[in-house]
């Protein structure tokens, strides 16, 4: 018996009904949404649910949509049942001014320094966390970077004549 | 009667471990990582890792930059096999425009990113050879890592971060010494990596060494998002290239090595095993790629006037072709909204690019998922409990490469 | 006034025997800190230095230039005195090694039976213990001075695996002193050109253990560890700079060459050169050639040593110990029975 | 297919514009003979023995093992012994990238180090920053510890390390023995605020 | 006088200025180099008396084994400089003056003892303590000596072994 | 953990034999090997004295192509500096007057060219960007400078030697003699 | 050399070790200080032995007499290694169980 993305949807919907939503599949892999506050319940739920067992975490990130207003931050995991081999994306959104979420290192011990990345980058403040400060930029950093406004360039740079492109 | 008694150094009342700060600048460490460790003597107790020491926001970069110049960043991601990278983020981009390479372009692939395997695994094995104290196995593996580098220059121009290979297949055919150098090298490559084994695979002093430092269970292990080399040691045989073949993997026969224990002699001989493997798979594609005839044998890139950049001469002559060639280059050409999440196996593990499009020219978001970053924050569980000498070889028997850990 | 009373003569000789040694040991060291790059290169498939003079031949002369020429740091937070009498006592402590090896027989100059020994005393062997066991203060001294903690663990285990060992290498060669029946180096030697055999004949194991004690004691590979670079950076000399890193680094192959001469002289005949008779020549060339071919086999052991070194991986701490005292030091006990018994059987 | 193989006229590097190596300032005498001899033997003795500390972050890492290795063994130059400890080195050699992160790390190994010290920024990123123009990123080390070579390249090849290596070795044997204790040199270091 | 006289005394003066600084120092590494060279000025005594072997032994030992087991103790446990909080004044005070009256009684016994008046120690000469003469007591008359020391190195090995292990 | 796949394979992990357990043996063996090591062929290419040949195709200084007539072929069109990835390329274009025909392909050209050597990363994309047979790399290494001036590389040191007035440097740079 | 020089040595040699301690409170201190008597005794010994020998020497040409004092120097060198390894040890118990080396701190184990 082979698990398929249809599979794991009716599982899903069973399970949580109409909390999860923005069922899709693209490039073969399923991917949907649901309310950042039941994001540890989904989790735990793929996890331990014996026929779905998305027990290998491939990956945390977060992408900044600055023009979905409310829903500013998207949170996407990546979860891998390596056994049936298939994959899915499940992301949580979350706004500007409350960047609340519940972490996965309870469940994944590799979601911990991913969870600090997203938080370093974005800004996202993991709940439960047992250590969630920056851990690739400088502390005493005070902004997002990979947030959309911050520029990208160091604004120190010298040799450059960035006004020739269009570039500056 | 007084109760003073004899004050000693600040924090030593408190506890009977003293703190160890091994790096930024430590060679264990090699560059850019910092280990405070509380040791008991020698032994480690506990240890908080630091890195970013050469975080150069990869991400953010690749917003601002049109697809075929990414590659240069990923060069510079696990810089010990960038050829990995950059066919990765070429079969990621060719997935997700949807373009169907040639069964040539895929084999040459293959072989390419098997040599870079074998050279990322050879720097990780011969290092853990340093780190033990054994110097001389080192230098004689770099010398046929260097035949490796001289491939690549023949293909692309360029000895390590090579830039190789476009959307759709190479920027140029393989000359005929390009293969002539790759038959050199799997003929005498063999020889001297059986010449590295015996130096240290069955010495006592080096099993001692790695045998039962820096183990993890398998169920651990894949809960600390390991993968790859360092996964399989562990036992768990998952590799992207059986999974979810890519670059028409499922084309070649080959075994995957997995280990009992996780620890670091597992990971040295699974590293050896695969470097085998990689020699087996070279082989296998090199005879394939000689099989094709006629014009098939000239193929290097699929046909995609959209992105790949037309011929030189028809640029010169052709407007067609001098019109392509603006777009591609000025990044005018609008990718498909989308998301996609494209794995490959990496030198460390799986290398997974994730790529958000807005139907913009740059990508909207790309995130890289770094198997070194992930696996590393295991590093306190592995060495807990060594000795110090146990420490440094796990650090250098995980491969960590710092350009892939802080992207 | 008695205090005068000398004999001039033998003062002067020996005076001038022990600048004749003491330098020529420098020397030796100085180029055998060359050899070890130039054994490593050849080893590893690669020319070495050669570009400072002729094939490179000024190479160490460059490093001990530059060394000399460098500035001196003393870390603010280190103890000066001791940071500076570390680098001495060790460099001290590997030439008096040197006084009681017999470079050769005796050669007649102005009519003077000179000794090419700097002093015969009769508890030789003893004594060569008693200046190893110093060798390890330097080491210790100047690892705690720096204030460091790679260089202060880096002392500790220099000092445990220094005490470890001795006891190993002393076993051993209590074997060897139970069938020469002297303590005084000039007589074992003696006695192997007597004699139709060298040591190494009655002593195979003995010998064994003593070379690898004598690999330990001198911080070779794969005994380096008081030093082992990717651990400790270097350890005990990492806050070194300039010539007292020199001393550091002298003193170690002065000790290598110093254990060299012992064991060529205790185990392979000292100054003997085999199948050849002495009695044919003068006695001076006949000294001459001792001197050489003790010579030869000192460069044959220290290229032993850095083959060793530049093949295998070293140990861990606890292997270390491991192998000191659970199997050399049982190992060195058995071969003291086997010998005691021997020459019981053969009363 | 190429027009020419070679750039026939690469720039030369002039050893003048090094730093510090400038002519002397009017007014100051110059060394006397015996001084001058002493400088040059000095100078060679030292240009032999130029031992690196490699502070390898990067991809220029990797080629400096390929420099060091069997194929170019940079130990022909009497420099093979490669240390961490800043006290016994006398070139810096900063290989990669330095991210902002990792700049106070560099100026402090740069200020542990013992004078006579030179420092070479091998590679795009360390020279100038490279592609990386990222907020997370030195744009040269020269921003921090003063720079006697610069090698471009990304990764430089082997030869280009071992030419940046020579230039070093040409600069050593020229310089002065009274160049650390004197003013300018002095002035160099406050500049960038080390004492 | 002669050239021994004038070793006897240099000796004396290094071993009696050493030990003083063995207990003014206040660096306990310093005591140490300090105790080791009061053993080295002793060593020095015993070659006078012609003990050969036993200021070799002395030298292999004390300083070059006991007294590393101190310094590496002192190492281990880190034990800086002016660590140590000074005993009161009255307390040191007192302990001084114990010591000379001490030594001021024990001067002045020997000095009244009419048995060692006039009493020559022979230097230079003898052979007892040579190796062989020592050698041959050691083993014929206090063999059984001998045997129980080893019982109580062993001992002592086993239970330091035990206690570090605690 | 029961396999994935069929392809596991377990890496062998025998104990160790007694002879192992004695050291010895394969420290010899590995003694031995490093000994036969002394009488190979050394591989070492002693650079500044014998120079290895690089591949036809290295990424190496740029060069700036001139015509058979010796005009400058850039025409400042931007494509190359748009495609570096470090933006090392600094240009400015100027309209071609009367006259300069004998300098220039074509109408515009390049006034200033500068590649900042010490940001390139020699990734060849200029080369494949350029739509006018301009700019190509060439197989000799950048070299090393005392200063960061050192490295604006204008037009003078980009241009290869004209083909009119400069045949013998041309002849050299294409590697007749070299 | 007469033996009183000798004794007075030994003397000052020993006082030095009482005063060290009774001054000192550092334990490692006090041990050294232990030591030190020791060989004070050890080297009166041996000139005891000497001075014997000496005497001895004027009837028999071949005597050994004396050599007791010498085995007994001998003897008390192997009981100081084995009194240091063991008191060592104990130091390094108790400083790992209350951090100190300090010999008033034992008063604590009164109560």
């Amino acid at each position: 018996m082979s698990l398929t993305n249809e599979m794991v949807q009716e599982k899903l919907i069973a399970k949580f009904s109409d909390q999860v939503l923005q069922f899709a599949t693209s490039y073969g892999m399923l991917s949907f949404e649901s309310p950042k506050e039941i994001n540890l319940k989904v989790l735990q739920f793929l996890y331990d649910e014996p026929s779905l067992a998305f027990t290998f975490l491939t990956d945390i990130c977060a992408v900044n949509y600055p023009n979905q207003k409310g829903a500013e931050l998207v949170v996407v995991y990546h979860l891998h049942n390596l056994k049936e081999n298939i994959r899915l994306r499940y992301s949580v959104s979350t706004s500007l001014e409350n960047t609340d979420v519940y972490t996965a290192t309870k469940l994944f011990e590799s979601a911990n320094w991913m969870e600090r990345e997203t938080y370093d980058f974005f800004g996202i403040n993991f709940v439960g966390h047992p250590n969630l400060k920056r851990i690739l930029n400088v502390d005493e950093m005070d902004y997002f970077p990979l947030r959309k406004e911050f520029p990208l360039e160091d604004q120190t740079r010298i040799d450059k004549d960035d006004e020739m492109f269009g570039r500056g | 009667m007084e109760h003073n008694h004899i004050t000693l150094p600040e924090g030593s009342i408190e506890k009977t471990t003293t703190t160890l700060n091994i790096g930024p600048t430590h060679p264990a460490t090699h560059g850019v990582f910092q280990n405070i460790m509380e040791v008991d003597g020698e032994r480690v107790v506990s240890s908080d890792q630091t890195v970013g020491y050469i975080h150069r926001a990869f991400e953010k970069l690749a917003e601002r930059r049109p697809l075929y110049q990414i590659t240069t960043i990923t060069d510079r991601l696990n810089y010990c096999s960038s050829p990995i990278n950059n066919m990765g983020w070429h079969i990621t981009c060719e997935k997700f425009l949807q373009i169907e390479t040639p069964k040539r372009v895929d084999y040459l692939r293959v072989i390419i990113m098997e040599l870079a395997r074998i050279s990322d695994h050879l720097i990780c094995n011969s290092i853990v050879g340093v780190d033990t104290g054994a110097y001389t196995g080192f230098l004689y593996v770099m010398q046929y890592r260097e035949l490796i580098y001289e491939i690549y220059e023949e293909i692309c121009g360029s000895r390590l971060t090579t830039n190789m290979g476009r959307i759709g297949g190479f920027e140029r055919n393989f000359t005929n010494t390009a293969f002539t150098k790759l038959e050199k090298f799997l003929n005498e490559y063999p020889k001297v990596l059986k010449e590295f084994e015996s130096l240290f695979t069955r010495n006592r002093i080096f099993m001692e060494r790695t045998q039962g430092t820096g183990g993890i269970s398998a169920e651990r292990a894949m809960n600390y998002g390991f993968t790859g080399p360092n996964l399989r040691a562990a036992g768990v045989d998952y590799d992207v290239r059986v999974h979810q073949p890519y670059s028409s993997y499922q084309d070649f026969n080959f075994t995957v090595p997995v280990g009992t224990t996780g620890d670091n002699y597992d990971r040295f001989l699974v590293r050896n095993a695969e470097m085998w493997e990689s020699i087996s798979i070279i082989r296998q594609a090199y005879e394939k790629v000689q099989a094709f005839k006629g014009a098939e044998a000239e193929v290097y890139h699929a046909d995609v006037p959209e992105y790949y950049l037309p011929k030189k001469e028809d640029v010169y002559t052709k407007m067609e072709a001098l019109i392509w060639h603006f777009k591609i280059i000025m990044g005018e050409i609008d990718l498909p909204k989308g998301q996609i999440y494209c794995p490959v196996e990496g030198g460390n593990g799986e290398l997974g690019f994730y790529l958000i499009s807005d139907g913009g020219r740059t990508p909207f978001r790309l995130h890289f998922r770094r198997p070194c970053f992930i696996y590393y924050q295991a590093y306190p569980e592995l060495i807990k409990g060594g000795m110090l000498s146990d420490a440094v070889v796990t650090m250098s028997s995980l491969n960590l490469i710092a350009g892939e850990l802080d992207a | 006034m008695t205090i005068l009373a000398f004999d001039w003569g033998l003062v002067i000789e020996k005076l001038i025997l022990i600048a004749v040694v003491v330098f020529g040991s420098l020397g030796i060291a100085l180029y055998t800190t060359f050899g070890e790059r130039k054994v490593a290169a050849i080893l590893q498939d690669r020319p070495g230095p050669n570009r400072a003079g002729p094939f490179g031949l000024l190479q160490p002369l460059a490093d001990g230039i530059k060394l000399i020429m460098k500035e001196e740091i003393i870390p603010t937070a280190a103890n000066k005195w001791l940071f500076i009498l570390g680098p001495a006592l060790a460099m001290t402590a590997s030439l008096m090694t040197c006084a009681v090896i017999p470079w050769g027989s005796d050669i007649e100059l102005f009519g003077r039976k000179i000794a090419l020994q700097i002093a015969d005393i009769n508890i030789g062997i003893l004594y060569v213990f008693a200046v190893v066991s110093m060798g390890v203060y330097g080491i210790m001294i100047g690892g705690w001075a720096s204030n460091n903690k790679f260089s202060l663990m880096s002392s500790l285990r220099a000092a445990s695996q220094a005490i470890s060992y001795e006891l190993a290498m002393g076993l051993a060669l209590i074997a060897l002193l139970m069938t020469t029946e002297s303590l005084s180096l000039k007589t074992i030697v003696e006695q192997q050109i007597q004699g139709n055999w060298w040591n190494i004949v009655y002593q195979p194991l003995g010998f064994l253990l003593f070379f690898i004690a004598a690999l330990a004691e001198c911080n070779r590979t794969p005994f380096d560890l008081p030093e082992a670079e990717n651990e400790l950076n270097f350890g005990y000399h990492q806050e070194y700079s300039s010539m007292k890193l020199g001393f550091y680094l002298f003193a170690e192959y002065i000790n290598m060459i110093m254990s060299s001469a012992i064991m060529a002289s205790m185990y392979f005949g000292g100054y003997d050169l085999p199948f050849f008779d002495e009695s044919t020549v003068a006695p001076n060339i006949a000294a001459m050639i001792g001197v050489g071919t003790l010579l030869i086999k000192i460069v044959l052991f220290v290229f032993l040593f850095m083959w060793i070194r530049w093949t295998i991986p070293r140990f861990r701490y606890d292997q270390l110990m491991n192998l000191g005292w659970k199997t050399m030091i049982p190992m060195a006990l058995f071969n003291l029975l086997i010998t005691g018994a021997l020459i019981l059987a053969n009363l | 297919m190429r027009p020419v193989r070679f750039n026939i006229h690469p720039k030369e590097a002039e050893i003048a514009d090094a730093i510090g190596m400038g002519k002397a300032p009017d007014g100051v005498p110059g060394d006397g003979f015996f001084a001058t001899q002493l400088s040059s033997v000095v100078g060679l003795a030292r240009k032999n023995s130029l031992w690196p500390l490699p502070f390898a972050t990067s991809c220029c890492g990797i080629e400096f093992m390929a420099t060091m290795a069997s194929h170019y063994d940079l130990s022909r130059f009497g420099s093979e012994r490669v240390g961490f400890s800043p006290r016994q080195c006398d070139l810096l050699m900063v290989m990669g990238t330095i991210a902002k992160k990792m700049a106070p790390v560099l100026r402090q190994v740069y200020i542990q180090m013992a004078e006579p010290r030179w420092v070479i920024a091998v590679g795009a990123c360390a020279s100038s920053g490279g592609i990386f123009d990222t907020y997370s990123v030195l744009q040269g080390i020269d921003q921090v510890i003063p720079v006697d070579v610069y090698v471009p390249g990304c990764p430089p090849r082997p030869e280009a390390i071992i030419d940046g290596f020579m230039k070093i070795q040409d600069l050593v044997g020229q310089e002065s023995i009274r160049r650390r204790n004197s003013e300018q040199y002095k002035a160099l270091l406050n500049s960038y605020g080390i004492q | 006088m002669s050239t021994v006289d004038v070793l006897f005394y240099l000796l004396s003066a290094f071993a009696i200025v050493s030990a003083t600084m063995v207990l003014i120092s206040k660096n306990p590494i310093h005591s140490v180099l300090w105790l080791i060279l009061v053993f080295f000025a002793i060593s020095g005594h015993y070659i006078l008396l012609n003990a050969q072997f036993l200021a070799i032994v002395n030298i292999i030992v004390y300083a070059g084994a006991i007294m590393v087991l101190f310094l590496f103790v002192i190492m281990l446990m880190n034990i800086k400089k002016d660590a140590e909080p000074q005993k009161q004044l009255l307390v040191k005070l007192t302990g001084v003056i114990a010591g000379g009256s001490l030594l001021t009684l024990l001067i002045a016994v020997v000095k009244q003892t009419a048995q060692i008046q006039d009493k020559q120690v022979l230097l230079k000469e003898g052979t007892i303590g040579l190796i062989h003469p020592l050698g041959k007591a050691l083993f014929t008359d206090y063999v059984i000596p001998f045997e129980i020391s080893s019982i109580l190195f062993l001992s002592a090995m086993v239970g330091a072994v035990i206690i570090g292990k605690k | 953990m029961q396999p994935l796949t069929n392809k596991a394979q377990a890496v062998s992990r025998d104990p160790m034999t007694f002879w192992e357990r004695l050291y010895l043996i394969n420290i010899i063996k590995g003694m031995l090997i490093t000994f036969s090591h002394m009488f190979k062929k050394q591989p070492t290419t002693r650079y500044p004295e014998e120079k290895r040949a690089f591949s036809p195709v290295f990424r190496g200084l740029h060069v700036l192509n001139r015509d058979e007539e010796g005009r400058e072929r850039c025409t400042a069109c931007g494509l190359c500096a748009v495609a570096c990835p470090a933006e090392a390329i600094t240009m400015e274009a100027a309209e071609r007057e009367v006259g300069e025909e004998h300098l220039y392909r074509e109408e515009k050209y390049a006034a200033k060219y500068e590649i900042n050597m010490l940001r390139c990363i020699f990734c060849g994309l200029c080369e494949e960007a350029c739509p006018k047979d301009a700019i190509y790399l060439s197989e000799t290494f950048a070299p090393a400078n005392y200063t960061r001036k050192g490295f604006i590389y204008g037009k003078p040191d980009l241009l290869i030697p004209n083909p009119m007035t400069e045949a013998s440097d041309l002849a050299l740079a294409r590697g007749v003699e070299a | 050399m007469s033996i009183q020089y000798y004794i007075i040595l030994c003397l000052t040699l020993f006082s030095i070790g009482v005063v060290g301690v009774l001054t000192r409170r550092n334990a490692i201190i006090v041990f050294m200080c232990i030591e030190l008597m020791l060989n004070a005794v050890n080297l009166l010994l041996v000139a005891f032995s000497k001075m014997y020998h000496g005497a001895a020497l004027q009837s028999a040409a071949n005597t050994t007499a004396g050599i007791d004092a010498q085995i007994f120097v001998f003897f008390i060198m192997v009981v100081a290694a084995a009194e240091v390894s063991v008191g060592l040890a104990i130091i390094v118990m108790m400083y790992r169980n209350t951090h100190s080396v300090d010999i008033n701190f034992l008063n604590r184990l009164k109560n």
